[in-house]
C-alpha cells in the first residue's frame, strides 16, 4: 500500500503529480481496488479519473523539462562544435607547419594533417610531431562525431524548424537564439538576420547596408535563389521558420504543410513574381 | 470490411458517423488484427501499451479497451499523446522507460488482460520479460519485433529466431506471423505467460 | 675501393665532407693503405692528415646542421604547446559549462573537467559530454607531454641559457626570436623586452613607461627581487642571457662560470648596492 | 702514482710539465686503468672510441694512441669533441650512430687494436657486436656497460648478465669488474674477438 501513488498524497494537486513522477513499485497491485479500500476514491471510476487527470499532469510537467533540458543541450552541443571547428583548424595550421619542417615537405591542410597522424614516427622530435598532429586528427573525430549527434536532437527538440531548415541549421538558430524559446518569441525579421549581428550593428551605426540575411543564407532556398531575389527569399524563409520555431516550443507537433507552403512560396519568388 | 474504433479522430485517419479507419499501415497491432491473428484482444480489457509513441494506436486500443496504461520514452511523441489523451478518460499516458518496469509499478495495475509491445530498441523479449510482471495468469502479450531494432547487420529470421528463445523463458508462445506486406521485417508474437507471471 | 670515402673525390674541399658525411661501407677495409696504393695520399702520415681535415670539417658542418634543425624544432614545439595551452583553456571552460548544466552543477576549472572525463555517462548527452571533457583530457596531457619534450630539448640545442634561466624559459625565449641565431644577435635590450611587445609599442608611441622586462620576468631572479630593484636585476639577468645566447649559438659548450657570476651580481643587486 | 698523459688539457684537469692527469671519477676507461684491469692498450694503437661524447676521454686516448676514431651521435657534446681535435692530428670525430656501423665503414678503418665503447643506451651489447667487424682478431673490446641505460627497474647483476651472455656469441670474455667506487652500477668488459670478426 505505501508504493501506492496516491498512498501519501495531501491537498495540493502538485503531490499527485509528483507522486506519479517520482514513485517506484518493483510490483505492481490492484491499485483501483486498494484505492477503493483505502478511501481515496469513491468507487474505481472515480479512482480512473483521479488517475486521468494525475498522469497527464505528470506526463505534461515532465515532457516540458525534458524539452526545456534538450534545447539548452542543443544550445550547448552546437557551441561545443563550433569551438572544436575552430580550436581544430588552429592546432591543424599550426600542425602543418612543424610537420613540413620536420619532414621537408611544404604541404598545408588538415588532409596533410591526417596523413601525418597515421605516419610511424621515427626519433622523439617525429614523434611529438606525429603525437601533435593525432590530437587534431581526435578533435577531428570529436567535432563530427557531435556535429551527428546534433543532427539526431535537432528534430526531436524542434520537428518543424528542422523539417523546414535541416536539422544543422535549426540547431544553428536555436542556438544563436540561446534557445528554442528565445527563438520562438523574436519576430521573423530577427530571425532573418540571426548569425548577422556584425553587419546589422554596422548598419545601426550607420555605416552599412542592412543585412539581408544571416545564418540563413546557408539553406538552399536562399543561397540557391538568384541575387536580387535573395531578400525576398530569406524573408519568406524567416517567416516561414519564425512559425515552426512557435509550433515547436508551444505546441511541438510536426506540421508536414509547413514545409509545402514554403516550397510553393519560394517556388513564386524564383518565378519573378514575387512582391519586392 | 475494415477494421475501425470509435472516438475522436487522432491522426488524418478517415472516418464516418463517428468510427474512425484503424490503418494497419500505420499500426502493428492494427495489421495483426487484419491479418486475422488470434489476440484475445476484447472490449474492456485492462492493457499496458508499451511504446505508444504519438498515439496512433493506442487512440484505437483505448477507444475499444478499458484501462489503458501507455508508456514512452521519448518526450516529443508524448507531446501527441496528450492531445490523444484528452477525450480518453481511460487514457492514461506514463512518460518512462519500458525498460524500468518499477519506475511506474505504482500506477500500473496489475492482473491486465493484455500487453501490447511495439518499442523499437535492442532487447525488445527482455522488455517483454520484465514487465510480465503487469499480466494476469491468462493475459497476452501482443508483441512485435522489428528486426533492424535489434541487429541491422542479421538475418530477421536469425534475430526473430533468438528473440523467441528469450521469450520462451517466462512467455508461451501462441502463435507468431510476419507482418509484410503492411510491416517489413516485422514478426508478430501472441503469447501468454508460462507459470504465475514473473514477479 | 669504390667505398672508401676518398675513392671519388675531385679538387672541390666539400667533396671530401660529403663523401665523409653521406658515404656508406658495410665492411671497413685497410683505407689507409688503399689511400697510398691509389695514389690518393702520398704515404700513412698524409693520409691521416687529410682524413683529420676532412671528418672535422664534415662533423662541423654536421652538428651545426643538426643545431640549426634542433632549434627550429624547439621554436616549433614551444609554439605548438602555447596553442594546445590556449586551446585547452578555451575547451576546458566550454565543457565545464556545458556539464555543469548537464550534470546540474556548479563547478568550474580544469579539476571540474577532467573529474567528469572520468564519469561513466548515463544517456547519450552525458555521453557527448563526458566524450568533450574527455577531448580536453587528452589535449592537457599532450600539452604536458610537449612541455617535457622542450625541457629535455632546450638544454642540447642551448646549454648555457638553459643553465641560466630552466630549460622552459631558455626554450621560450628562442621561441619569442624565432631561433637560436636571432636571439643571440639581439642587443642585451631587446632580450630584456622579449615577450612585453605590446608594452613596448604602447611606449614608442608615448603613451605608457618603457617595460622594464618581459618573459624575463618568471625568473626568480627577477621576480623574487624587491620591486624597486627588479629593472636592475632584470637588465643583469638580460646581459648574462644574451651572453650565453652567444657562446650557444657561436661555439655550444657549457660554461658553469656564467651562473656563478649572475648569482653574484644578484646577491649585490638585491643587496642594495647595486647601480641605478 | 697517478694516470696522466701528455697533451692539451681539455676540461679543467690538473696538469704539470705537459702531462695531463687522467681523473678515473670522470672516465670510465680512466677507471678500468686505475683499477689494473689488463686492458690489453698499449702506446701507438689503433683505436675506434664509441661514445665519445665531448671527448674528456678520448682525448688522454688519443694522446697515447696512433690513429683514433671518435663516433658520436649528440651534436652539442660534437662542438666539444671538435676543440679536442684541434690539437690532436690523430683523433678523428665522427658524428654519427655507433648502432649504424656502415654510416662509418667507409672511413674507420679494418683490424683496429682497441674498441672503446662507453654509450648510454640500450643494447650496449648489440652495439659491441655491430662493431666488431672493425677490430684485429687479436683486438680488444673494453666496453663499460651502464645498467640503468639497459632497464631502471632490474636489479644491475642480472642486466650486467643479460648483456654478457649476449657479447658472448662473438666475443670471449677476458675479464670483467665493477667500476666502482669511481662509477657506481657500471661494470667493465673486456673481451677478444672469438672467431674471425663478424663482417
Amino acid at each position: 500500500m505505501e508504493e501506492a501513488w496516491f498512498a501519501e498524497l495531501d491537498e495540493d494537486p502538485a503531490s499527485a503529480t509528483r507522486a506519479i513522477r517520482s514513485g517506484r513499485a518493483q510490483k505492481p497491485r490492484d491499485w483501483p481496488a486498494l484505492a477503493v479500500e483505502s478511501g481515496f476514491a469513491p468507487d474505481k471510476s472515480g479512482y480512473y479519473e483521479s488517475l486521468h487527470e494525475a498522469t497527464v499532469a505528470a506526463a505534461r510537467e515532465a515532457v516540458s523539462e525534458r524539452e526545456q533540458a534538450d534545447d539548452q543541450q542543443l544550445v550547448h552541443a552546437v557551441r561545443a562544435m563550433d569551438d572544436l571547428t575552430e580550436v581544430k583548424n588552429e592546432l591543424a595550421e599550426r600542425a602543418a607547419e612543424w610537420a613540413g619542417s620536420q619532414f621537408s615537405e611544404s604541404r598545408e591542410g588538415l588532409d596533410y594533417v591526417l596523413e601525418v597522424a597515421a605516419r610511424e614516427p621515427d626519433g622523439p622530435v617525429e614523434a611529438e610531431v606525429v603525437a601533435f598532429a593525432e590530437s587534431v586528427r581526435d578533435l577531428e573525430q570529436r567535432r563530427q562525431a557531435l556535429r551527428s549527434f546534433v543532427e539526431t536532437l535537432a528534430p526531436a527538440v524542434a520537428p518543424n524548424l528542422s523539417n523546414l531548415a535541416e536539422p544543422f541549421l535549426a540547431a544553428r538558430l536555436i542556438a544563436l537564439a540561446g534557445g528554442l524559446e528565445t527563438l520562438a518569441k523574436k519576430p521573423s525579421g530577427t530571425v532573418q538576420v540571426l548569425g548577422a549581428e556584425d553587419a546589422l550593428f554596422a548598419h545601426l551605426e550607420g555605416h552599412a547596408p542592412s543585412p539581408k540575411h544571416g545564418i540563413i543564407f546557408t539553406h538552399e532556398y536562399v543561397r540557391g535563389t538568384r541575387p536580387e531575389k535573395r531578400g525576398s527569399a530569406a524573408r519568406a524563409l524567416a517567416g516561414k521558420l519564425s512559425i515552426a520555431a512557435r509550433i515547436d516550443h508551444y505546441r511541438g507537433e510536426l506540421h508536414p504543410e509547413l514545409k509545402a507552403d514554403l516550397e510553393e512560396r519560394i517556388a513564386t519568388i524564383r518565378a519573378g513574381g514575387a512582391e519586392q | 470490411m475494415a477494421l475501425a474504433t470509435r472516438g475522436e479522430p487522432v491522426y488524418g485517419e478517415p472516418t464516418a458517423d463517428g468510427w474512425r479507419r484503424w490503418d494497419p499501415h500505420r499500426s502493428k497491432l492494427g495489421a495483426m488484427l487484419e491479418l486475422g491473428l488470434d489476440t484475445g484482444f476484447e472490449a474492456g480489457d485492462g492493457v499496458l501499451y508499451l511504446g505508444a509513441a504519438s498515439g496512433t494506436t493506442v487512440s484505437h486500443v483505448a477507444d475499444v479497451a478499458g484501462p489503458t496504461y501507455a508508456v514512452e520514452f521519448a518526450p516529443r511523441p508524448v507531446r501527441d499523446l496528450l492531445t490523444v489523451c484528452e477525450s480518453r478518460p481511460n487514457l492514461f499516458p506514463l512518460l518512462a522507460d519500458a525498460r524500468q518496469p518499477a519506475s511506474y509499478g505504482h500506477v500500473v495495475e496489475a492482473n491486465l488482460d493484455v500487453i501490447v509491445q511495439d518499442v523499437a530498441t535492442t532487447g525488445q523479449a527482455t522488455v517483454a520479460l520484465e514487465n510480465a510482471r503487469f499480466l494476469a495468469p491468462d493475459g497476452r502479450l501482443l508483441l512485435s519485433i522489428k528486426a533492424r531494432s535489434e541487429d541491422v547487420t542479421r538475418e530477421p529470421s536469425a534475430v526473430f529466431e533468438e528473440a523467441l528463445e528469450t521469450l520462451e523463458s517466462s512467455y508461451e508462445v501462441l502463435g507468431t506471423r510476419k507482418l509484410d506486406p503492411f510491416h517489413e521485417d516485422h514478426l508478430a508474437v501472441v503469447a501468454t505467460p508460462r507459470a504465475p507471471p514473473a514477479e
